[in-house]
């Protein structure tokens, strides 16, 4: 079974419904229901001194040099945010609260994160952090966060050992996927596939390595005859890719797997291209258009994307939620967020929308700020957002959600002169997800 | 009167190292500048070649006033200075030590004959035997000859030269001194600092004590081998 | 004499306000306090080196990132150790790897040490990123179960608590500062002031002067590791990032020009500037950045001698005001 | 040709793209600092500057060649005011390195802000110009035009700065500069212009650079500390000032590169900075330095 299949998507989707008609109370608001049409990235206003908010930290780096990544998850969170204020807000506590996000600039060293999650929980009082990029950065947030009581929400870092025995704490939780569960899902895609020898090529640090052996150890479950022809890692932030494209070539690679992202990622799409190449890249940020689109046509065509919310254009959903994004793009004149790289959600893009309205519903559905009623609602509980079932995992609080992959597709009808995953494949999320760490108590 | 001193005043930091320094440089002449060591020779030259800049005190030469000018400034009204250490420049030829400070004489040089690498060359033909060679792997005083050259090359009128004699072999040291002379015979004025008396006193036209940062005894030559307990006074340690 | 008794007062209620400090102020304020004494004491360490030898360390991140290391390794590692012996390690560690260092520092001077001191803070920056298995690479390690710093039987302090931290970090911080102070008013610290100056002249007096250097490099090594150890501890993460790379070697750069060079207690002041600064800074607008930038050129373009050398220029024309002042009351009153 | 042949050309050449590139950035720092004795922390800013002017240039004109003019030029304009209003006004403090740096850091600082501020965050698309865009073979070897450009532009440059460095009259002014500016200002000459020239003429190195660099790695505000790090390097190894030093470790930083990464890559990011303490451990003043500046 490689689709989730549709009877049981439909059947969920009328559980829901129902549970609307019958309780009006419990449900307030709708993703893409409230008047986005509004929202402005650059200038998001929030009311920090009035009464009965929900005051929600985001810890990610808003200076320095990883800004840019800053600004993407407050485009992403804003948007959620955004749609839930004009709905009128979350139901909480009998009244409908607005959200209001407070900026904790980590500036991606651990000692200002420090500082701005401690200022975040103990002078904006916020009710919930999310963050943060950068594990060690992660690390640092879900601390301080639990020393006092606060919910962190992790929707960026991807690393499996985060939520590990040593670093779990009961009000930490991972919406975004893990390392591990990216490289499954890749693995999964290659079952069966023509393709057989892969290269990897990854970021020389924990990511990197923590990627390649996942992928390699699923593959060997999957694709007993696959080979691996060579593993090279990288320093971060290479110069010129040149010397490992060659080797590439010389090994007679069918595939070249990597999990680099930007700038990294966009270095080597430009110079897989300058050099000719015509073995596909597969992995996690290979589609990124900004640099699709300066290789040309045919724009990295056959390139291989996975992805947690990897946008399926048939899925109505999904659909919906893409085009809406796209006509706002449209509107966003800010250098920030005018780029192609904002052009189309999904993939990184969609990831901590999606979580921040799967918060939002737990929130509701707890009926009060309590961290530890959020924590009980939270685990266990399952959503479906944009059509795409999302569950949490009690014991390590991991999110549960199937994993796409697609292959990059030009021409195509759906994005507007810029390549795109077409025919999406969703790799159930429990081929995917690992076992829990056996060390946690409740996991046993 | 080419070059004209008038109470310079010079300061290290705190301390007072000129205390009114007067000279007078006439046309065509070497004025010879004496005194025990410390006592302001160097200075006094660096002062008038705008190295260092005097606190009070005014200088001209010919007639246009340079006090407080830039170094270059003063080089291309028509000052030369051959410092002490030399200064040759290490990493360049010795051709390409000469050429690249080359230039046209100050104002109209009517009646100089302009000193070009071929002249300088006639003067100094142990540079040019040498011509292509480093300027760090000349001998000592290869290397006060081409610092001379050097000045030279800039066609200047007057000539500051520092302790050209020092640390030079004696043959080396008459060598520097007939230089020295053809070139005052030529029509270049030059102000002289050394130690050694004789060649000092086979050059000079006129000569000048100091003590202590000031300018003393001052005339020509002949009066002072009068004098010797003058030159006694001044001099002996 | 007057002038000593005002310093030692003023040291007394300095001293006073620190200590009931904890009353008054919230945990943020605390935090503040506790990274802004560690960042001084790292740059007074630096400042040791820098203003009494004149030899500028670009890689100083190295003590630092080493002190860190080798005592998160030993909590991480050695079951049931409490904090004052890892911290001992840690600050020894780095005292170690100065002293393997000196024979290639010592013979060299200005922009070589520089560069030379550079390039072995970036190596380590490296290297750890290579040893995964041993320092966690960029994720770094985790020290969430602190152990205590205690005496058995005598005492026992929690780190986690934010007012023991602080008081703990406090003390240290001043005691080391205190001692660093001290250094530099016995013979062998009055002849660093000598080698910045004139090299040549303390051979004369028969100090040896790569020696001399050695041991106020080892000096400045070793409280920049103990400074490493106490961030540790206080950032409960040490990674690459934080510790080792080259940022962290230009941030006491920093506090000590704008502090002001050439005085012990610069470095301290311009800790204090640029925490206030990037306070400030990130209070109003996101350009953090270019607020630095600014400031910086403006420090060096208009106040060389950073905030000490402003001071004493005030001081110098409020002398010349008063005593015209003065001259003029003298006047009217004749 | 035997594909181990092949291999061996390829990753030569790939080696000499990236050092000559490297020795563009590189030999415009060692100028300035061989000249004025200042580590210009803000090179490597002039230098990613240089690549976000390209693209402006380039969405005006669509001309590649006509960035590759303008560009450099704005930079080494840049690089005159830079040295006319700040680092002439700070040496005159006689404060030494340590002042020069901070405020060349400053600069830098204000530089990276700047670009944000006016370009975004994101990575800019530039593409390699439709002349230069394709493969060229040989042999039965292929290898992108663009490189072989990159490396007969920096070839040329390199020729025009040892015409101008040797041949010329000018060329012997900055070389004794380099070595005794007092001595040549007794000469006549107007040092502070021969400053403010060798550091235009060597933001304008940067600039090439820059406009070189942007089609081929990703214009993206870390681009100065990521190429800045490497021209460091080779500057320090190479021997502060020392024209030939950097040339020579430029190439040997990128054949290491290539081949390293060819043959040990375990051990491929440790292999710059160890080489370059190894380097000054043994030779404080790096391969052709010449004394202590």
């Amino acid at each position: 079974m490689k689709v989730l299949n549709v009877k049981g998507y439909l059947f969920v989707l009328t559980l829901l419904m129902m549970g609307l008609i019958f309780c009006n109370n419990c449900i307030a608001f709708q993703p893409l229901a409230g008047d986005i049409e509004t929202f402005n990235p650059s200038f998001q206003y929030f009311d920090e001194d009035a009464d009965d908010v929900i005051k929600i930290g985001l810890l990610w780096p808003f200076s320095g040099p990883a800004a840019a990544n800053g600004a993407i998850y407050w485009l992403q969170i804003g948007w959620a945010v955004h749609d839930i204020n004009t709905q009128g807000g979350v139901m909480v506590d009998g009244k409908q609260k607005k959200i209001v996000l407070i900026k904790g600039d980590t500036q991606m060293e651990p000692a200002a994160a420090k500082r701005a999650a401690e200022k975040l929980c103990l002078q904006d009082n916020v009710d919930i952090i999310m963050g943060s990029t950068g594990s060690h950065i992660a690390a640092i947030g879900q601390n301080v966060a639990a020393k006092y009581k606060k919910i962190f929400v992790n929707m960026a870092s991807y690393s499996d050992t985060l939520m590990d025995q040593d670093k779990f704490n009961k009000y930490t939780f991972r919406t975004c996927s893990t390392t591990s569960m990216l490289a499954n899902g890749l693995a999964h895609f290659y079952a069966n596939r023509p393709e057989k020898d892969f290269y990897i090529l990854c970021q020389d640090y924990a990511y990197g390595h923590e990627f390649a052996e996942n992928f390699v150890q699923a593959l060997a479950q999957v694709r007993p005859d696959a080979r691996i022809v060579g593993k090279d890692f990288h320093p971060l932030f290479v110069k010129d890719f040149a010397p490992y494209l060659s080797k590439i070539q010389g090994a007679n690679a069918q595939v070249i797997i990597t999990a680099d992202y930007t700038p990294d990622s966009n270095n080597l799409t430009k110079q897989w291209d300058q050099l000719g190449m015509t073995i596909p890249l597969a992995g996690p940020f290979v589609l990124n258009p900004l640099a699709l689109q300066s290789i040309g046509e045919p724009y990295g065509k056959g390139f291989v994307t996975v992805q947690s919310c990897l946008l399926d254009l048939d899925k109505p959903g999904n659909k919906e939620f893409a085009l809406a994004w796209n006509t706002q793009w449209k509107r966003w004149k800010d250098p920030l967020y005018s780029t192609n790289l904002f052009q189309w959600t999904g993939s990184t893009l969609a990831q901590a929308t999606i979580g921040t309205y799967w918060l939002m519903h737990v929130i509701e559905k707890a009926g009060e700020l309590n961290p530890d009623k959020i924590v009980a609602t939270w685990e266990g509980d399952q959503t479906i957002i944009f059509g795409n079932l999302y569950s949490m995992r009690a014991c390590d609080h991991q999110a549960m959600f199937n994993m796409h992959v697609s292959e990059i597709e030009w021409p195509n009808d759906y994005y507007e002169k810029s390549a795109g995953p077409i025919k999406v494949t969703a790799i159930p999320a429990e081929k995917i997800v690992p076992p829990p760490p056996k060390g946690l108590k409740n996991c046993q | 009167m080419i070059l004209e001193a008038q109470n310079l005043h010079v300061y290290y930091g705190l301390s007072h190292v000129l205390q009114g320094v007067d000279l007078s440089l006439e046309e065509g002449e070497t004025l010879c500048l004496m005194g025990r060591n410390g006592m302001g020779k160097s200075t006094t030259l660096k002062a008038l070649a705008g190295v260092i800049k005097p606190k009070h005190g005014k200088v001209t030469l010919k007639g246009r006033d340079i006090t407080g000018k830039q170094p270059h400034q003063i080089a291309r009204a028509g000052m030369g200075y051959v410092p002490e250490e030399r200064r040759v420049f290490p990493n360049l030829t010795v051709i390409d030590n000469l050429t690249m400070g080359a230039k046209p004489p100050a104002g109209d040089g009517k009646n100089q004959v302009l000193w070009d690498v071929e002249r300088v060359f006639r003067h100094f033909p142990r540079l040019a035997e040498r011509c292509n060679n480093k300027g760090a792997n000349l001998s000592g005083g290869e290397q006060q000859m081409l610092a001379i050259a050097r000045a030279l090359m800039g066609n200047p009128d007057v000539l500051l030269v520092d302790e050209p004699s020092e640390g030079l072999a004696p043959i080396m040291v008459l060598e520097v001194r007939d230089i020295l002379a053809e070139i005052n015979k030529s029509g270049v004025s030059v102000l002289l600092v050394d130690h050694n008396l004789e060649m000092a006193m086979s050059l000079a036209h006129k000569v000048c004590l100091m003590g202590k940062g000031r300018t003393g005894y001052f005339d020509t030559a002949e009066a002072l081998q009068k004098h010797p307990e003058i030159l006694a006074k001044y001099l002996e340690v | 004499m007057a002038g000593n008794i005002k310093k030692l007062v003023l040291g007394f209620i300095l001293l006073g306000a620190i200590g009931i400090a904890p009353r008054f102020l919230g945990i943020i304020s605390l935090n503040m306090a506790v990274e802004l004494a560690i960042g001084a004491l790292f740059a007074v360490s630096l400042n040791l080196l820098l203003s009494y030898t004149g030899l500028l360390s670009f890689g100083h991140a190295l003590f630092f990132g080493m002190g860190a290391y080798v005592m998160g390794i030993s909590i991480t590692y050695m079951d049931g150790i409490t904090l004052i012996p890892a911290i001992l390690m840690g600050s020894l560690a780095a005292g170690l790897t100065a002293l393997i260092f000196t024979p290639l520092l010592v013979r060299v001077t200005g922009t070589a040490f520089s560069m030379l001191t550079m390039a072995f803070g970036q190596l380590m920056y490296v290297l750890c990123i290579k040893m995964r298995g041993i320092t966690g690479g960029e994720d770094g390690l985790t020290l969430f179960d602190m152990p205590l710093l205690s005496v058995p039987g005598v005492f026992s302090l929690d780190m986690t608590d934010p007012a023991t931290l602080y008081y703990t970090v406090m003390g240290v911080v001043l005691i080391s500062i205190g001692c660093m102070w001290y250094f530099t008013k016995t013979p062998l610290g009055g002849v660093q002031a000598g080698i910045r100056d004139n090299a040549q002249r303390v051979e004369y007096l028969g100090f040896h002067v790569s020696a001399s250097k050695a041991v106020i490099f080892i000096i400045s090594g070793t409280f920049a590791g103990l400074a490493g150890c106490l961030a540790a501890i206080f950032q409960q993460v040490i990674s690459v990032d934080g510790f080792l790379r080259i940022n962290v070697s230009f941030m006491p750069i920093m506090a000590i020009m704008i502090g002001g060079l050439g005085h012990f207690l610069g470095p301290v002041i311009g800790t204090i500037f640029l925490m206030f600064l990037n306070q400030m800074a990130m209070r109003y607008t996101d350009k953090v950045e270019l607020v630095f930038g600014i400031v910086f050129i403006m420090v060096v373009m208009y106040a060389p001698y950073g905030i000490h050398g402003l001071w004493v220029k005030a001081r110098i024309y409020w002398g010349i005001f008063r005593h015209r002042k003065g001259a003029l009351g003298k006047e009217e009153r004749t | 040709m035997n594909p181990a042949t092949a291999m061996y050309i390829i990753q030569a050449l790939h080696g000499l793209a990236y050092g000559m590139l490297l020795f563009l950035v590189a030999s415009g720092l060692t100028l300035i600092f061989g000249m004025v004795g200042i580590l210009n922390m803000a090179h490597a800013s002039l230098f990613m500057l240089s690549a976000y002017l390209c693209y402006q240039v380039l969405a005006f004109t669509n001309s590649f060649w006509m960035s590759l003019f303008l560009a450099p030029l704005i930079t080494a304009c840049l690089g005159l005011l830079l040295e006319r209003f700040f680092l002439r006004k700070v040496q005159a403090h006689g404060l030494g390195h340590i002042a020069e740096l901070l405020l060349t850091m400053g600069i830098s600082m204000v530089i990276a802000e700047s670009v944000k501020s006016i370009w975004g965050t994101e990575s800019l698309v530039i593409s390699i110009p439709p002349s230069l865009d394709g493969l060229a073979s040989f042999a039965g070897i292929h290898y992108p035009i663009y490189r072989l450009f990159i490396i007969g532009l920096s070839f040329c440059i390199l020729a025009l700065l040892v015409t101008v460095l040797y041949k010329t009259k000018l060329g012997k002014i900055i070389r004794a500069t380099a070595s005794d500016p007092g001595m040549v200002s007794i000469l006549g000459i107007n040092t502070p212009k021969v400053f403010a020239g060798v550091f235009a003429l060597g933001a304008w190195m940067a600039g090439v650079a820059g406009v070189a660099a942007a089609p081929m790695l990703t214009v993206f505000p870390g681009l100065a500390d990521q190429v800045g790090m490497d021209a460091f390097v080779v500057v320090v190894v190479g021997g502060l000032g020392s024209l030939l030093g950097a040339f020579v470790v430029s190439l040997t930083l990128g054949e290491l590169n290539s081949f390293g990464v060819q043959f040990i890559p375990k051990l491929a990011p440790v292999l710059v900075f160890g080489f370059m303490a190894i380097v000054l451990s043994l030779k404080p003043n790096g391969f052709f330095g010449e004394g202590d500046h």
